[in-house]
């Protein structure tokens, strides 16, 4: 009796004991992912990520915090200050080593060199992602800044044939959209619109500018004469934006040109998602173009959205942190996010004849004819160069320049300058 | 019921003191009024028996206990507001028994109690409405009932009937007085008003500016004021003051300063001249009805009679008395008539001063001599 | 009948000017009416309006189309802060921290302006001023010194946590409300109930309390509707599934890089501003009467 | 006989210990009572501000660094143009603001007043844009004042193609349109407040005045509003608060546009302290804030004080 009872006992505790290990060997992978897609396609696309981190075994959560990408920040700060490091984060360009230096971020060498991520991720973000040497941030894909749209309808109308290469043929193009009556550019103003169109100007008409005075953060390349000669270009095109600008949505503004009110529209390949979503075909209702390039070389400027990992206490957060970084970088994901977002995947070895819009197929081969041609670029309208004290200032100046009408290109320019020299 | 006993209290709010060495023994069963005009501290010194203020020196007995640091609740006291302070939202019935409940007394011995104050009061009928529901009077009874619904060593009054009309108010005097007879409780009740001090009091105690004037029996308040504070505020029409001379030689007078001519003068009784002194400067104090029409029937029946011719100026007539305001010297005294024989405007009339009614004032220490 | 105890300013003037004024009064009041309800006007249009119609005819105009379908999208299916449950699980979220916290924050006001107004001590007043400081601070500021606090008690990212940054930062507007309005109270009262044998919280209870309700009517609507539509803290200090209703909203009206659905946002617009719309609407008349009875003085 | 009284003191002592404790208690258990509000508001209220003008005088850029270094942040901020444009647009909207939403608050609850039918119906009307978030009606007014999507293309549509509506994109008018909206937002608050002060107003008063001629104008003028003189400093001390801390209205309305057009000082200390990385410039701005509050708050507390005062001495 005694010794049945006591070997009953014995098989319980160590069958417990053996559950207890398995659950510390097997940790359960969770995560929360802290991003700024909160809504429609963008929240669409993030849902699909959870379902796979969930197929594979894992815990989902998101926080999804929309608006002012400060309000992302903020959120990340006030969960630094109060102890809980966030597990991953949407963090991008300089942010990442921002972030990377305050020595909170988790090292993904490991899983890196497992999966080979320096042989198939597009170089130019190598050096954003690894800030020192070392794998911080897993990027989700490769927006291209400088498209310029068209609308099908307006040029058939006006009677422009080819999409214009260069900034004196977009000019002339517009005087004629401009003389038939119809608005030239599609713009809503916002800080960042503002800039975007801008440094699509700057990138066009000098790349060695665009380098100096926004990778760099030169400010003596933004008081320059070429800076003032971008301005001026800006000045005209302003000039061809309709006086409702000010508070307008791009979406609503993409509309514009989409319905034939306008005839250009400058935005990054995001626009594809709404393309899509409104139902306009390329070709049909829009065409899609690089932006003008005075030297006619294939250009490409670059915005990169990328997730951060931060360390973890927690071992089935470390867990998920791998698992997450892992499904990120798999050519399923990379494929499905981008078909939604209208970007192309980060990896250069993903197949896009399927399921992707011609301008997403034209983006990733300007990507590789850039790379070639040495004319790759981040964007610094999107966050991808100098600080954002630096960015900001200067963009505060390019959207008060579009909102004000007898600010002069040469006054911008030198506010430019002393703005970020402000910030110093 | 039990006595009360307060020793030196004084009150100071900040560096104001409020009451100065007050001193009151209030015997088991008696009905003291504290009176006087607004801001003399009784309300205060009301508060601070019941323990709603606290003390800053001396000390308060109920009883032979020492109160000093005693909660409201633990006194012993029960007490009616000048507002009432019926609980707004409470029915008649919870007003009365709220503070039975407090005290955890059971249902059946607050039912008994509220039934024998109903009754006792005639608000049977009340019961269940709200305050808001009954008229002044209704709810100046209950504001009693949820006093006398406890048996307490002590009742307070705080000014209960100053928010009554004039009719109701000598009604409900007269209920508090029939009440008392009947209970013969031991009662402290704050007034500005002398005429209820005088109904009511076994014993008045008159305040001024913090001090404790007289402390005696209403008829000793009103007829020997123990000063000229007391004698101005008990009784009204106010007893009239003029300033004269003592003069003993030969038969006592008082010889008035301002009257017409060379001084009127006065008899005197023998020994209160010897008292005062020769000479002396007083003030003569004279309510106004020992100061009326002079009747020669009078001579044998009033020993201490004295004559003073004076022009009438005003006649108020009140209906059961007429007052007419008469000039002697600079000042306007108050006598009063009979209706029918009441003098007209203009008119001098010789009036008959009652010196034995008299009272002699120091100028200097305003005291009764 | 309220009104008979009032003054008719216009009862006194003549028949014709009697009329022309109301004509006056009226109008002012109907045009003033018009400046006010267009922006909810629009939003409701919009909410029963197809896609194409919004996009055709622009965001304020008449339907051309009409469908209750956007609300029932809008509420359970909807794609908004990373998930595609509508903004149902949102509303929930505000619901379960609104409600604590709207209550904690009237009750602890309610007994501290009980005790500023009735049970004054030495001091009492200079610290009822500080506290309605309070009611000055910016939220930008408190931001990151909350975020420490809610670390060290371990509430980040916690309902719990965001409750009780509402309730402290209430704290100051309920208390100032509620010592205004028990101010007012005779102190008699609170006498008379001393010497009855009544303690502290038995005075309260069956005396203050009883006379509260406009007053805490007032307190209910301003915490409810505050803190309802509150959204910095909302969004900062809240995580994953339980992110409250203005985190969705903010992702509704902000423009961010996806496409609008004008039909379904104005449903989900209007959901989650019904509760505050709904307690001003029953609650108005009481809100008033409170502001009458001595809230703010 | 002799017994007795040693009896009644050892009955007596026992409870007397417990019973002093629990008096005191007693005592003191208000005090006790307030302690945790007044602990957490104290620390809310002081050691926040502390700890953001310790940050301010730091050099923390990316996450709080406590190092002290000095002023230098608060000479940046007054050399930065947005910083300028915010303080100027603060002052600008805040009056505006205060008066339009006073005047209009003040004429509604006047027509009120005037037993208007239905009056639950118009409280109500003019009450509700409190109740809702402006997170959504900045929304929906962007949309009402953009010349392309609102009024100006309604009018537009209706025929009057020459209309012109767009203050919202103008630079110099933009700021009248966030003082539109925030006028919208707040006056039916006002209203309310003045309405509960017009109806606490003696009939009688108006009654006498009516008697002796005067007419209704100047009854409000000469009567009525002197009258209901201190709903006024509330109304603007409320609106005040309001003002200086409007954020989500600008954020949602123009986002600080056209340009940097229409910045306000909230939202510049939110840019810098949390989108930026510049938190010590951040806390500096924030301070200034609190400075340009109490400039309001200063003059009130002395008011409210000498006002007391007064009231105490009458008595």
């Amino acid at each position: 009796m005694y010794l049945a009872r006591y070997a009953t006992a014995a098989v319980a505790a160590s069958t417990i004991l053996g559950l207890l290990s398995v659950t510390a060997v097997y940790a359960v992978p969770k995560t929360n992912l802290l991003s700024q897609w909160d809504n429609g396609s963008d929240a669409a696309a993030i849902a699909k990520l959870g379902e796979m981190f969930t197929a594979a075994g894992g815990k989902w959560e998101s926080t999804s915090i929309a608006g002012h990408t400060a309000n992302t920040l903020a959120k990340l700060r006030a969960d630094v200050v109060s102890g809980n490091l966030p597990p991953a984060v949407q963090l991008k360009g300089p942010e990442i080593a921002e972030w990377d230096a305050t020595g909170m971020t988790l090292s993904l060498d490991e899983i890196a060199r497992k999966e080979n991520w320096d042989g198939v991720v597009a170089p130019e973000l190598l050096s954003v992602m690894k800030p020192k040497g070392s794998w911080v941030a897993v990027p989700m894909n490769i927006h291209r800044i400088n498209w310029m749209w068209a609308s099908k309808i307006v040029l058939d109308k006006v009677g422009i044939k080819e999409m214009p290469k260069t900034w004196a043929e977009f000019n002339a193009d517009a005087e004629k959209v401009k003389a038939a009556g119809i608005i030239p550019i599609a713009h809503g103003s916002a800080d960042w619109t503002d800039a975007t169109t801008f440094e699509i100007v700057v990138y066009g008409m000098d790349i060695d500018l665009f380098r100096k005075a926004f990778i760099e953060g030169n400010t003596d390349a933004m008081r320059s004469p070429q800076m003032v000669a971008a301005f001026e270009q800006y000045r005209k095109m302003v000039k061809w934006m309709d006086p409702g600008i000010a508070g307008r949505a791009w979406d609503a503004a993409a509309n514009m040109m989409l319905t034939g009110q306008a005839a250009f529209f400058f935005m990054g390949d995001w626009s594809i998602g709404t393309f899509n979503a409104g139902g306009f075909k390329e070709g049909v209702d829009y065409l899609c173009g690089q932006a003008p390039a005075d030297n006619g070389k294939p250009g490409f400027i670059l915005n990169s959205d990328s997730v951060v990992f931060f360390k973890q206490k927690d071992a089935d957060y470390l867990a998920g942190s791998k698992l997450l970084a892992h499904l990120i970088m798999t050519k399923e994901f990379q494929t499905i996010f981008n078909q939604a977002k209208g970007s192309i995947p980060a990896r250069l070895d993903v197949d896009l004849s399927k399921g992707f819009n011609p301008c997403q197929q034209k983006s990733q081969q300007d990507l590789g004819e850039s790379i070639k041609a040495g004319t790759l670029v981040r964007s610094f309208a999107h966050n991808m160069t100098i600080l954002q004290k630096y960015r900001g200032a200067a963009m505060e100046v390019i959207t008060e320049f579009v909102n004000t009408p007898n600010l002069a290109a040469n006054d911008a320019a030198n506010r430019m300058a002393e703005a970020v020299e402000a910030q110093q | 019921m039990a006595s009360l006993t307060i020793r030196n209290l004084n009150k100071t709010f900040g560096s104001v003191a409020v009451l100065k060495g007050i001193d009151l023994e209030v015997e088991t069963g008696e009905f003291v009024v504290l009176v006087g005009p607004s801001g003399c501290g009784k309300s205060t010194l009301l508060a601070m028996i019941a323990g709603l203020e606290s003390v800053s020196a001396g000390e308060i007995r109920i009883g032979e206990r020492i109160v000093n640091g005693v909660a409201p609740k633990d006194r012993d006291i029960a007490m009616v507001f000048q507002s009432y302070a019926l609980y707004p939202t409470m029915t008649v019935r919870a007003n009365i028994t709220f503070g039975m409940e407090s005290r955890g007394v059971p249902k059946q011995a607050q039912a008994e109690a509220l039934a024998r104050v109903a009754a006792l009061l005639q608000i049977q009928g009340l019961l269940d409405r709200k305050p808001s529901q009954l008229s002044g009077g209704q709810r100046q009874r209950v504001a009693m009932g949820r006093a006398l619904v406890r048996d307490p060593a002590l009742f307070l009054f705080d000014e209960p009937l100053s928010n009554l009309d004039a009719k109701l108010r000598v009604e409900m005097r007269t209920e508090i007085k029939k009440l008392y007879q009947r209970l013969g409780q031991t009662t402290i009740y704050v007034t500005h008003d002398q005429v209820e001090a005088m109904t009511l009091a076994s014993r008045i105690a008159v305040m001024h500016q913090g001090r404790l004037q007289q402390f005696a029996e209403p008829r000793t308040v009103y007829d020997r004021p123990a000063n000229m504070f007391v004698a101005g505020f008990i009784g009204s029409p106010p007893m009239n003051f003029l300033p004269a001379q003592i003069s003993a030689s030969g038969p006592a007078v008082l010889v008035l300063e301002e009257s017409e001519g060379q001084g009127t003068r006065l008899p005197l009784p023998d020994d209160v001249a010897q008292s005062a002194g020769d000479g002396r400067r007083v003030l003569l104090g004279i309510r106004p009805e020992n100061l009326t029409r002079y009747d020669h029937r009078w001579a044998d029946e009033k020993p201490c009679l004295g004559t003073i011719k004076a022009p009438v100026e005003i006649v108020e007539p009140t209906g059961a008395e007429t007052m007419a305001v008469v000039r002697i010297g600079s000042r306007e005294v108050i006598a009063r008539y009979e209706p029918d024989a009441a003098p007209a405007i203009g008119e001098t009339v010789t009036l008959a001063v009652d010196m034995a009614k008299a009272c002699l004032f120091d100028p200097a220490t305003e005291m009764l001599i | 009948m309220a009104e008979a105890a009032g003054y008719d300013p216009l009862g006194a003037a003549g028949t014709w000017r009697h009329q022309r004024a109301k004509l006056v009064v009226y109008t002012l009041l109907c045009l003033f009416a018009l400046y006010y309800v267009l922006p909810l006007g629009v939003v409701i249009l919009n909410s029963f309006r197809d896609l194409p119609d919004i996009n055709r005819n622009g965001l304020i105009g008449l339907p051309h189309s009409f469908s209750l379908n956007y609300w029932s999208l809008a509420w359970d299916k909807f794609c908004v802060g990373g998930t595609c449950a509508g903004i149902e699980p949102f509303f929930f979220n505000s619901v379960s921290m609104v409600v604590p916290a709207t209550i904690i924050s009237t009750a602890v006001g309610a007994v501290n302006g009980y005790v500023l107004a009735k049970w004054r001590f030495t001091g009492s007043e200079v610290l009822f001023g500080l506290m309605t400081l309070g009611v000055f601070m910016p939220g930008q500021m408190v931001l990151l010194p909350w975020a420490r606090v809610l670390g060290w008690l371990g509430l980040t990212n916690t309902t719990s946590g965001l409750v009780l940054i509402h309730c402290v930062q209430g704290l100051s507007f309920t208390t100032l409300f509620c010592r205004n309005y028990y101010v007012n109270i005779p102190d008699d009262l609170i006498k008379a109930a001393r010497i009855d044998g009544a303690g502290f919280w038995r005075i309260f209870r069956k005396i203050v309390l009883p006379l509260s309700p406009p007053i805490l009517i007032v307190t209910v609507i301003w915490q409810f509707t505050n803190i309802w539509n509150e959204f910095l803290f909302a969004v900062i200090f809240s995580s994953g599934t339980h992110q409250p209703i203005t985190a969705a909203l903010i992702a509704l009206s902000a423009g961010g890089t996806s496409v609008h659905q004008y039909n379904v946002e104005s449903a989900a617009v209007l959901i989650a501003a019904l509760p505050p719309l709904l307690v001003y609407v029953f609650g108005g008349r009481y809100f008033l009467r409170g502001l009458t009875q001595g809230a703010l003085k | 006989m002799a017994v007795e009284p040693v009896t009644l003191t050892s009955v007596k002592a026992a409870p007397n210990h417990g019973r002093m404790l629990r008096e005191r208690l007693a005592t003191i258990l208000p005090q006790l009572v307030l302690a945790p509000s007044l602990f957490a508001t104290l620390i809310y209220v002081f050691v926040f501000c502390g700890w953001t003008i310790w940050i301010s005088l730091s050099n923390s850029s990316l996450l709080p660094d406590y190092s002290i270094s000095g002023f230098h942040h608060y000479v940046e901020l007054w050399s930065n143009r947005r910083w300028t444009i915010a303080y100027t647009n603060l002052f600008l909207f805040t009056s505006l603001y205060v008066i339009g939403a006073t005047a209009i608050g003040l004429l509604l609850a006047i027509l009120i007043d005037q037993r208007v039918r239905a009056e639950a119906l118009w409280r109500t009307i003019y009450l509700y844009p409190l109740a809702v978030s402006f997170v959504v009606t900045g929304t929906v007014w962007r949309w009402l004042l953009s010349p392309s999507t609102g009024v100006e293309r309604v009018v537009h549509q209706l025929g009057w193609a020459s209309f012109k509506f767009d203050w919202l994109v103008q630079r110099e008018m933009a700021i009248y349109t966030v003082v539109i909206t925030g006028i919208w937002q707040a006056s039916g608050f006002v209203m309310a407040l003045f309405l509960a002060g017009l109806r606490s107003i003696d009939p009688d008063l108006v009654k006498a005045a009516q008697i002796d001629g005067a007419s209704m104008p100047r009854i409000y003028r000469r009567i009525i509003l002197p009258a209901i003189g201190p709903i006024f400093i509330s109304v603007l001390v409320v609106l005040l608060q309001f003002a200086i801390k409007t954020f989500d209205l600008v954020i949602a309305l123009t986002g600080g546009g056209p340009g940097i057009a229409t910045t306000v000082p909230a939202i510049y200390v939110y840019d810098l302290m949390f989108q930026r990385g510049q938190m010590a410039e951040g806390a500096a701005a924030a301070i200034m804030i609190l400075l340009a509050l109490s400039l309001v708050l200063v003059p009130y507390t002395i008011w409210k004080n000498w006002r007391e005062r007064r009231e105490a001495a009458r008595g």
